[in-house]
């Protein structure tokens, strides 16, 4: 056992605190919402490498591990920085694996090509609402039996949906993403997708994560500065003891994101159950410790004045790309409690 | 006990569905989301014009003869539209108390003007550095002869870039405790020292920071005692009521229904066929139902000569934490669907919205806190915790 | 609308009140804890007219309303009294009905003949644990198409099952319960029980109703009265706001009980859905009123010397004869959203 | 980051298997839960007598050269059994603290007996007038000569009827402040002034109110100062350790989801397939495996040297409240089955017996409140805000 992170950890979590700190600055977030999207940082960040950063080196990425990827996602998400990073780290990976992929892949390393994933199976030529997909170029999807990276005819359009948390989101159909080009078949498609939508959910949990130690920082500080009744918000009781118990359960989330990666990295049999459950439990947390915090700050916390409902909306958001949770559970207890024999 | 809801506007329902099929615009909703106005002055004019706003008034002030009960239907019926009026709201809050409180000065210039809807008055209590904590306001008025000046800024001063006037809550006095100082007056918001900013907000609704430097107020427009104001509040806040829906709309919760069943789930049946989505909508089902009753139960203690001041706030605590309660479950129903906002969500972004909406729930009105804080004490007996500040 | 009680009504709840507090003491209801039933105190309830009180007159009854029998289960509930009241309550409805239950009706009536009801249907023979069974005389029960009185051979004994609410529990099957008089058939038979449950679900949540207020009581002085820390415990603003809240649901509970029983004397369209909410708005708020006013007991709460824990056992106890709420809240669902055309 | 749990134990598994099957008698565990006694002095005497107690012991004070990992193992062995050592795990705590603390005669009265099993050493700390607010105690202990005369009474008092000395904290000076004048001594409990009555609990757990009447207590078996008592009780603290159980055991969760994957629900199907089944059993392994995860924290904290003070009470207050949800989820997914007690019950009762034993997990080895507190001021560094007392 060794809770701490190693060395490199340390020093990547530096780096990369500081880039979203100044590239993501709040004033930056806010005029990147209407796209979903901050182009600048999107350069940076290819300059970084970090697209590709978990991608082989054979393959021309960074070799990194996921607990890697965790660090960076956790200080992306507390900048709440517009970029859709684990959708695009989730695509790196699948174009990463088969050869077809290499063209793209080596684009997205170049910044020429900006992917996003489908987390669901088309279903009659359609993924529903996509994250990243009204900036995208092109889409990794599950289509039936097929792997295939679609995108669209020179001068298609695409029409982005007003959304909650200002992630580019878009509907992904094959009559407008009508070009397609196939990664992979059968179960090898659908393992790949399954996969990759398993790192999506513990990248997806470290960017929550970090969005609610960043939502818990911005409450408690609000609270000790802020009067009320001849006294700091931060004496009262009841809001000590509700941040109390926020805290506690983001160690959780914290650990349990790690915890996480960890298993993805070490090949473990619970890697699977263990991203459902950090992403499920990390949304959940996040979306508590941003409601509460919103609400400590009074009305102020309802203007777009103030930083705290960009984590409020964005904390339900991220989570919910996905679909909703009851799926999730379902799932974990058949990862959990199925396998074995009655 | 009875439970039975007798409408007792029933007999107005019709005419009052003609007068807005006739003069209600249907853009206006959508004017009303785009520009966070919770006020139309078109349809205020008209209101006050055709003598709606003075029913049921003393005619001495303006009052008209148009039944005060078929002008309480027309603004239901403008309500189940979509619209709000909550310029007339804080408007008749204030007329109502300059009735009581004022001088005759203040009672002719401002009550027939605000009844013929010429004069819109907003609420300035709250400030940059108070919150729930009113009485804690700073902005100070001093007497210089007839008049008063008026330094300082107000905070959620809603609809004050539509009003012609603003309710100022004041410090006139420094040295007593901080419930004792305070007076209230009525100014001008064309004044050339009021400075209005607007102020968005996560649920679009658009407010106001207002600011305020050497503006005049002529005592005549000072609303009660000097010194006396936090009592003058106490008796705004019996007139604050609000203009209830018409009854009959479909809730939140039963569009969801409505919608579940036959918006297809992640395994192409109808959402409500899916277990867990039928529980929580039954779930949320009781808690509207709970808090209708606990409504039921603030109408009945009125209705009885009662004061309903626990029953209020058991109710509007309930109601709002219900409503986040509502919905946190609504949008985790709905998934990758609530996300979309707008016309490009199903039912046109509520769900969306009402996350967006529902934080301010229980602050604004009354936070949770202090709704708690008065069942606690007054319903409960258990002795005051907080500060004395 | 009329939310208060009628002046009769009022006149009862003074009655029953003093019946339940005199023979319903804390000690009572403890000696009686590992019988599930106080035979002292339901021969009371005979000389009351109790049983048998909501039957109409003309069959030999009392001719009460639903709503009258709420006001007694109310305060049969404050007291925590040691009877299966609701079942016996619901027995006898469902006797009253058909011409085969009347001798077993009047023996209601007079004190000979202890009834229950088998909440849930038959199934392969039996009906589960049953409260009530291990001291009646009779169970009423559906079984298949039949609406039968189950009782046992001269001699056969039935052995009650150790439970968390003390409810004289029993299993309910057709090889103990062998003797059966069919009192309905077919639809009627169905119909007839399934309205039975639907009482028995406004009296239960009558129950629990004078169950939480009680409860809260109970925290509520011993709040105020106990120090900790140099103040009262009432001081504290947790415990403050925790018990607003309950005391909140608390009124929402017991309008809807209320209001069940209304709609049923009405005949609302809306009874059915109306008694499963009361149900599971009065048996949630009932056990979370339990659970913290035991909890503000600190250790006290936790022994048995002190009456909180009679309730806490109980609260959660009473609803759940019925099942788990989880069918019940997938049946308020279909009552509710599912009649309407989409 | 490496979540990988070596069991340092590994090695002394077997032979402790062994040690369990040759000396633990099965019928104990069915004893244990009749007389709601988490102490069995038959297994206890053995213990002392096999030297294991006195496993990694200085030996001038009766320790003995069993290896002390492989006396865990036997400890972990016994509980993963279904026993409890409540009588050790307070002994070895008060041992420890008068190892550190006490006079070299109560180090050599004491200690060596309490290794070889003959003292059982019980807590008095809980007064029937304090709970949380331990240092409110009221027990008098005066000075007379080389000895003290204690009267007052103690709450909570468990094992106690299986004891033969009790750990007082008395109050030996009541013109300081509450946390300054207290004492604790170390009593006899076959003292002629002991009385000890039953108190039987929700959960099944037998404790004891004890009574003290001009009980003597040699100056000797005072441990620590006179009015250092707060200092001693910190002393101790530290070393409550309790016998952690083996790792593997299937945790309620699990049982009962293996236990749904057969059992039928209403309609006949595996209750597991009930969605909501799942989804809830779902929800709880995750809560489950937070807490695991807390815990793993505070034993890496302690690894590294660090004192893992706020560690330890989220992890306290986390699975103590997680204890409480599971239990109401858990007896709602049972419904009628979770009435059930003993082996009338599913998994022997297994359900209706944790929500009996579920209320005092918020309580017990320090509230909920009290766990909030610390992390509110110690890691979130919000200020103090309950009375000083």
């Amino acid at each position: 056992m060794d809770l701490s992170l190693t060395e490199d950890q340390q020093a990547l979590r530096g780096s990369v605190a500081e880039l979203f700190e100044k590239q993501a600055t709040p004033e930056r977030v806010r005029a990147a919402e209407a796209v979903g999207h901050d182009a600048a940082l999107w350069r940076v960040l290819v300059q970084s490498g970090i697209p590709t950063m978990g991608v082989a080196e054979e393959l021309g990425g960074g070799g990194a591990t996921v607990s890697d990827l965790v660090v960076v996602a956790i200080e992306a998400g507390r900048r709440v920085a517009p970029v859709v990073l684990p959708e695009v780290l989730t695509a790196a990976a699948l174009l990463a694996g088969p050869a077809a992929g290499a063209d793209l892949l080596a684009g997205v390393g170049e910044g020429t090509v900006l992917p996003t994933v489908a987390l669901r199976p088309l279903r009659d030529g359609t993924a529903g609402p996509v994250a990243g997909a009204a900036v995208a170029d092109v889409v990794v999807a599950l289509d039936g039996e097929e792997l295939v990276v679609l995108s669209r005819r020179e001068g298609v359009a695409v029409e982005p949906l007003p959304d909650l948390g200002g992630a580019a989101i878009a509907e992904v159909s094959t009559a407008v993403w009508s070009q397609r080009l196939v990664l992979a078949t059968g179960d090898e498609a659908r393992r790949a997708h399954a996969d990759a939508v398993s790192l999506w959910r513990v990248l997806t949990a470290a960017a929550l994560e970090g969005l609610r130690q960043e939502a818990l920082r911005i409450g408690v500080d609000y609270v000790k500065d802020r009067h009320a009744f001849g006294v700091p918000i931060a004496w009262f009781q009841t809001v000590q003891h509700r941040l109390a118990d926020l805290a506690t359960a983001g160690d959780g989330a914290e650990l349990l994101v790690h915890e996480a990666a960890w298993a993805r990295d070490a090949g473990s049999v619970k890697a699977a159950a263990l991203a459902r459950m950090a992403l499920l439990f990390a949304g959940e947390t996040a979306f508590a410790t941003a409601a509460a915090s919103l609400h400590f700050h009074g009305g102020y916390g309802y203007t777009l004045e103030y930083d705290i409902q960009l984590y409020y909306r964005r904390a339900k958001a991220w989570q919910l790309a996905l679909g909703a949770p009851r799926y999730e559970l379902r799932a974990l207890a058949a990862d959990l409690f199925a396998g074995e024999a009655a | 006990m009875d439970f039975t809801e007798h409408d007792s506007l029933a007999e107005f329902r019709k005419a009052a569905t003609a007068w807005a099929d006739e003069h209600v615009d249907p853009a206006w909703v959508d004017l009303e989301h785009t520009t966070g106005t919770h006020h139309n002055p078109e349809l205020h004019a008209l209101l006050g014009a055709q003598g709606l706003l003075g029913a049921g008034w003393p005619a001495q002030y303006g009052g008209t003869d148009v039944d005060p009960a078929y002008a309480l239907a027309v603004f239901q019926e403008i309500g189940a539209r979509g619209l709000r009026m909550d310029g007339w709201v804080t408007t008749e809050m204030v007329a109502r108390t300059i009735l009581h409180v004022a001088t005759e000065e203040a009672k002719q210039e401002i009550v027939p003007a605000a009844l013929r809807g010429e004069v819109v008055i907003v609420l300035g209590y709250t400030e940059p550095g108070s919150g729930s904590d009113v009485a804690a306001a700073k902005m100070r008025a001093v007497r210089d002869g007839d008049e008063w000046v008026v330094n300082g800024s107000k905070m959620f001063t809603s609809t004050a870039h539509m009003a012609t006037h603003v309710f100022l809550l004041t410090r006139t006095n420094t040295e007593v405790s901080k419930h004792k100082g305070l007076t209230l007056l009525l100014a001008r918001l064309d004044d050339p020292g009021v400075e209005v900013q607007p102020v968005h907000t996560l649920g679009g609704q658009r407010t106001n920071a207002t600011f305020y430097s050497d503006v005049r107020v002529p005592d005549t427009l000072r609303i009660g005692d000097v010194d006396g104001g936090w009592g003058v509040m106490r008796v705004a806040l019996v007139h604050e009521r609000g203009t209830a829906t018409a009854p009959g709309g479909p809730t939140l919760v039963e569009q969801v229904a409505a919608w579940a069943r036959s918006a297809p789930g992640a395994d192409g049946a109808p959402l409500l066929d899916d277990p867990t989505v039928a529980e929580q909508l039954a779930r949320l089902a009781i808690d509207e139902e709970v808090g209708r009753l606990l409504g039921l139960k603030v109408r009945w203690v009125a209705s009885t000569g009662g004061m309903p001041g626990i029953e209020g706030s058991m109710q509007k605590l309930h109601s709002s934490e219900a409503e986040q309660r509502r919905v946190d479950v609504l949008t985790d129903l709905l998934g990758e669907q609530a996300l979309l906002a707008g016309d490009a969500g199903p039912l046109h972004g509520a769900v969306e919205w009402a996350l967006r909406k529902a934080p301010v729930s229980t602050i604004y009105g009354g936070s949770s806190e202090v709704m708690r804080e008065i069942v606690a004490e007054r319903r409960l007996g258990l002795p005051r915790s907080r500060p004395i500040g």
